[in-house]
């Protein structure tokens, strides 16, 4: 027993300050999400010409809250013949593994939890990929012909794409040589491009993966509303579904983050070795000015007066947003000699600003899509996934290896090496294409016949 | 202390979900188990600093062989075998083979007891920050010392893959 | 396949899920193997519009029958009929097609005129072609948004939502309701057009123009879109005419069979429009042909306003309607098809029988073999591309 | 840190229910994740092993097994798949005909 508690102690000793740092994402999570969710209503409403949540708070900004709230005092109901234990467990299975997955992501130089760990990124992707199991069993435990087939589009569809995805992170890793996230954003300040842009084929996989991963629109299935009701949370209400909504919005936030450390250069901001671009630094703080100022113009059209207040309000936030973005960069102008001391204060805040800038266009990408396009049919879906990502993903890893083995011969660095990459994506590109035609051909000679076994994937 | 803190944490889980794994009557239930002892295994790895393995048990034993696992199993779900008998007679086949593995091992620990000088080794407490990274060094080796044992390894992984889809195939 | 053996052996019950809504004497049933899965579609689900219920048996994802089953909404429209005056009952007919309550008043209207042997106006006439024309295409509206929202784009519905509103308006402009109207009266018309009608008319259909080039913009080019519809629910038009199919459905088959132009009704005559044919006559081709059809409504609309002539709106019919001992049947060109209302007259106030042939029942007809091949996903779209009202199949 | 002998008592102990697993269990897929439990008590000793002498090659066969996991799980599936397609069971018992 005495073991049991000095070890502990020794424990909490030693990593005291990530644990805190955990206990504040997973208590601030819910809420992220939820205005997450809310911004996804918004800009829904937006796109479709209407106004979306308007009620609760001024512009709908307490929507989320009162969700919550309604979610957590609803009935919880369990099916009658579902399987208690697994019923349960699911949609906690599938919380967990996403929120433990956010504690390899680095939103800055400093802010993360498991710094340094030699695996990096594969933690991320591993311990995010353990979520199918709460969406599978959450499937099969409900008892229900929906959800089991939501359940089994879920499990087809994510190890289909997790294998797409897998290759375009090893297209990525190849530049950065490393599976520390750290060093694979110091890698890209390195080089002073994002690998992004020298593998654009590779992010373009991972783009797509990630949303199949996810279930995102326009590859859904497995929640796909109008076909299966719910999919695999159809008999999951209250509570139980708010989890599974947390998961499912938390991975999006986790693939974002690592397609943002591995191809959009992490916390960097954009060029960051140009030193003619340094003007861009300007930037964060002035788009806050701008949000602030608008919020300002837009006081006297507000109908209540709690709402004009709440304006204002919003608008001082951002001003003192501004005002702690402008201080690392203005700071030097002013007084030159203390440009070292603000140094790793310039990293940290721009780079967090940097870092959820970035994640937050890559959901903003997620959610343009989902309003616009329609979705794919399950054998569409894996026809895509087999017949063109993986084969694409595949020969992009051969080719931008023999395009870094050329670079190297040249000596060809940063924005010389897209001399050898770009090429080498083309080709790529072309290669899967013309797979995708060649199947497509012998797909229509063959014409329904053994039409695919769909489950087969 | 803390390194036996974990490890009997881990092992505690280990071998009890081993046991249910084995026990159980549903098999989405072993399924279940199965992942946890191999969650605690992962954890095992870990606290022996081999961390590339414990990346490469999760996301390959636990992501990929166990879907497919909890996959088949909702395919072919059998109501009706969680009903029937789930133990062969075969118990005193288990015992026997137990006993002789148990004792195979209890004599190995005697005898390195009896050895002058040769008591069970410890492992070297190398503080983790000394450790060569993990990954980079699996990969090297696996690159070099064992290239040919990694390439025959992929061709099992394929003749494995072809057999699968000729075994699964529906036939027409 | 090999043989099971009975006796001793545990016969293995193999069901995916524990229960499964089966009838007696069926087998249970699991993904694999050769038993088929059935999976119940409706009447609470989010894509079966309104409550039909499908019954899915299942192979994996793959359809392989389908059994349809209505009468959810049944409210014995048919039988209400025999029990009401002829006017008494113009509001129910409202209440079969609901969102084309226009076209549905202007059957029942035309067809007791037919049997009272009077007939309207020229002014009503114009006018109801208008606003029946203004219904078709808020019927398609509603149509595309759905089958838009079934395939699994979100924003069609809410753009088409919005040009349907305007149209609602002017219904309400004029009638004062929005859904069930019952704005034409037998004989003609209960109300004069309002002042702005022509104007407003004329500005919605400038608007709608580029409104509908906005959906295509969407949709009709959409690789995706042309994914989950080409080649979905294919029916052939020798079998679209033995289902007895009709209306976009059947000409998406390529057969050019309009009651507006086969036996003009209404002012059809007067106007010059297109009838738009499909080829293959899958989902697709529905798609584009109700697309052409509001382009040709929009058109005919604009025809009409140009020239509305002056004149009494309802033609002299007693307070009192006694259409002389007989039997008529009128069909009109309802958004959905061929609507049809077969009236039997005993000479005194009540209807002796009132039969109605809803399009959406018939069109419906085909669904079994449209889906049978296809996967799940086709079968929420072929759902949305009959374009049912579940109040007209069940009436 | 400790004694080698933990974790070989760790790896017995997996390793034995495994097999217990294997002999005794009827459902052929429960019989797989039994295996699965052996190849795992095997890889803790590896892994020990490889910490114990600071050399990498025992992490490497480690791999080595969880690709043969991989492939043995996959065929073996594979297998009951088609045996149940066949036979609408998966009782290892039941499993005695060669061909059919």
């Amino acid at each position: 027993m005495q073991a049991v508690t000095q070890g502990t102690i020794e424990f909490l000793k030693l990593y005291w300050a990530p644990l805190l740092c955990g206990v504040v994402i997973v208590a601030f999570l819910p809420l992220i999400v939820g205005y997450v969710v809310l911004v996804e209503r918004k800009l829904m409403a937006d796109m479709q010409a209407r106004l979306g949540p308007m009620r609760v708070g001024p512009h709908g900004l307490l929507q989320p809250i009162a969700d919550a709230v309604k979610l957590l005092i609803k009935e919880d109901i369990i099916p009658e013949d579902a399987d208690k234990l697994v019923f349960w467990l699911a949609p906690v299975l599938s919380v967990g593994a996403a929120l433990l997955s956010l504690a390899g992501i680095a939103i800055g130089p400093a802010f993360q939890i498991a710094k340094d760990i030699n695996i990096g990124i594969l933690f991320v992707v591993g311990v995010s990929a353990m979520g199918i199991f709460g969406i599978v069993l959450g499937g099969w435990a409900s008892n229900s012909h929906y959800s089991l087939m939501g359940a089994l589009r879920s499990a087809a569809q994510l190890v289909s794409y997790e294998t797409a995805a897998g290759m375009a992170l090893v297209s990525g890793l190849l530049f950065a040589g490393t599976l520390n996230i750290t060093s694979i954003v110091e890698a890209q300040r390195q080089q002073g491009i994002w690998f992004g842009l020298l593998a654009p084929v590779a992010f373009f996989t991972y783009l797509v993966a990630s949303i199949a991963e996810t279930n995102r629109a326009p590859f859904d299935l497995p929640e796909a509303e109008s076909e299966l009701v719910a999919g695999y949370m159809t008999e999951f209400s209250g509570f139980r579904w708010s989890l599974y909504f947390l998961a499912e919005y938390t991975n999006m936030i986790v693939v974002a983050s690592v397609a943002t450390t591995l191809f959009l250069g992490g916390w960097l901001r954009p060029f960051p070795r140009t030193q003619w671009l340094n003007f861009l630094d300007f930037l964060p703080p002035l788009l806050m000015v701008a949000i602030g100022l608008y919020c300002l113009v837009r006081v006297p059209k507000q109908p209540a007066r709690v709402q004009q207040f709440f304006m204002v309000a919003v608008a001082g936030l951002c001003f003192f947003l501004a005002l702690v973005l402008a201080v690392p960069v203005l700071v030097p102008v002013v007084n030159p000699s203390l440009a070292a001391g603000v140094k790793p204060l310039y990293e940290g805040i721009h780079g967090s600003f940097w870092f959820l800038f970035k994640v937050s266009a890559y959901l903003y990408f997620f959610m343009w899509l989902r309003f616009t396009l329609p979705r794919y049919r399950f054998d569409q879906l894996m026809r895509l996934g087999w017949h063109f990502l993986i084969p694409l993903s595949i020969i992009n890893v051969l080719v931008i290896g023999i395009a870094m083995i050329v670079g190297t011969y040249l000596h060809l660095e940063g924005w010389w090496l897209l001399l050898a990459t770009l090429p080498a994506s083309i080709i790529a590109l072309l290669i899967a294409l013309f797979i995708l035609a060649a199947e497509q051909k012998s797909g229509q000679q063959q014409a329904g016949g053994a039409a695919s076994d769909s489950y087969a994937g | 202390m803390l390194d036996k803190v974990i490890f009997y944490f881990f092992a505690g889980i280990a071998v009890a979900s081993a046991v249910l794994t084995v026990t159980r009557r549903n098999a989405v239930h072993s399924a279940i188990f199965l992942i946890t002892a191999l969650l605690a295994t992962a954890g095992i790895f870990l606290q022996l600093r081999a961390e590339f393995l414990f990346i490469v048990q999760i996301i390959l034993y636990v992501g990929g062989i166990m879907v497919l696992f909890v996959f088949v199993i909702m395919l072919v779900n059998l109501d009706v075998a969680v009903r029937q008998i789930q133990f062969a007679r075969q118990k005193w086949v288990a015992l026997v083979i137990s006993l002789a593995l148990a004792a195979q091992v209890g004599l190995m620990f005697w005898s390195s007891g009896r050895m002058p000088g040769q008591g069970l080794p410890v492992l070297a407490a190398a503080p983790a920050d000394k450790l060569p990274p993990n990954s980079e060094e699996v990969a090297k080796s696996l690159f070099s010392s064992y290239l040919l044992p990694f390439e025959i390894a992929s061709v099992l992984l394929l003749v494995a893959m072809v057999g699968a889809v000729v075994m699964a195939k529906k036939r027409t | 396949m090999g043989e099971r053996k009975p006796g001793d052996r545990e016969r293995a019950i193999t069901s995916v899920a524990k229960t499964s809504i089966t009838d007696s004497g069926e087998k249970q049933h699991t993904l694999l193997g050769a038993d088929e899965l059935i999976l119940n579609m409706g009447p609470q689900h989010p894509s079966t519009h309104g409550v039909l219920r499908v019954k899915l048996k299942l192979d994996g994802e793959r359809v392989i029958g389908s059994e349809c089953m209505i009468g959810y909404l049944h409210r014995g429209v048919e039988k209400i009929a025999e029990h009401r005056t002829y006017q008494q009952f113009a509001p129910y007919v409202d209440r079969m097609d609901y969102v084309a309550a226009v076209s549905n008043g202007l059957g029942y209207c035309e067809a007791i005129e037919k049997l009272l042997l009077v007939e309207a106006p020229v002014r009503a006439r114009v006018i109801r072609t208008i606003l029946t024309e203004l219904q078709r295409i808020a019927s398609h509206l509603l149509w595309l948004g759905t089958h838009a929202l079934d395939i699994g784009a979100l924003t069609p519905l809410f753009y088409c939502f919005r040009e349907r509103e305007e149209i609602l308006k002017i219904f309400e402009k004029y009638c004062g309701a929005r859904l069930t109207t019952h704005a034409f009266r037998i004989g003609g018309l209960q109300y004069e057009a309002y002042d702005t009608l022509e104007k407003d008319v004329e500005r919605f259909c400038k608007n709608f123009e580029s409104r509908i080039v906005e959906y295509e913009d969407l949709l009709t080019q959409n690789r995706i879109w042309l994914g989950r519809t080409k080649g979905v629910g294919i029916l052939t038009s020798a079998e679209a005419i033995a289902f007895g199919a009709t209306g976009p459905v059947l000409r998406a088959s390529g057969v050019k069979w309009d009651i507006r132009k086969a036996m003009p009704y209404a002012a059809y005559d007067q106007y010059k429009f297109e009838i738009p044919v499909g080829t293959a006559g899958d989902t697709y081709d529905r798609y584009l042909v109700r697309m052409e059809e509001m382009r040709q409504s929009r058109l005919i609309c604009l025809q009409a306003i140009e020239n509305i002539p002056s004149g009494p709106i309802l033609a002299k019919v007693g307070k009192v309607l006694k259409p002389p001992p007989g039997e008529v049947y009128h069909s009109i060109e309802a958004p959905k098809g061929e609507l049809g209302y077969y009236v039997v007259s005993d000479g005194t106030v009540q209807p002796y029988r009132v039969r109605i042939r809803p399009p959406s029942f018939v069109n419906l007809q085909s669904f079994d073999r449209m889906v049978r091949g296809h996967l799940v996903a086709d079968v929420v779209a072929i759902i949305g591309t009959l374009d049912i009202v579940l109040g007209e199949v069940d009436r | 840190m400790l004694p080698i002998g933990h974790y070989l008592f760790l790896g017995l102990a997996l390793f034995i229910i495994g097999v217990i697993g294997v002999v005794t269990r009827r459902n052929v897929i429960i019989v797989l994740m039994s295996i699965e439990l052996i190849l795992n008590a095997v890889n803790i000793n590896l892994v020990a092993f490889s910490r114990l002498y600071g050399d990498v090659a025992g992490q490497v066969f480690a791999l080595f097994i969880i690709a043969d996991a991989a492939a043995e799980a996959t065929v073996g599936l594979g297998i009951i798949i088609a045996f149940f397609r066949n036979r609408e069971t998966v009782l290892a018992d039941e499993m005695d005909l060669l061909k059919w």
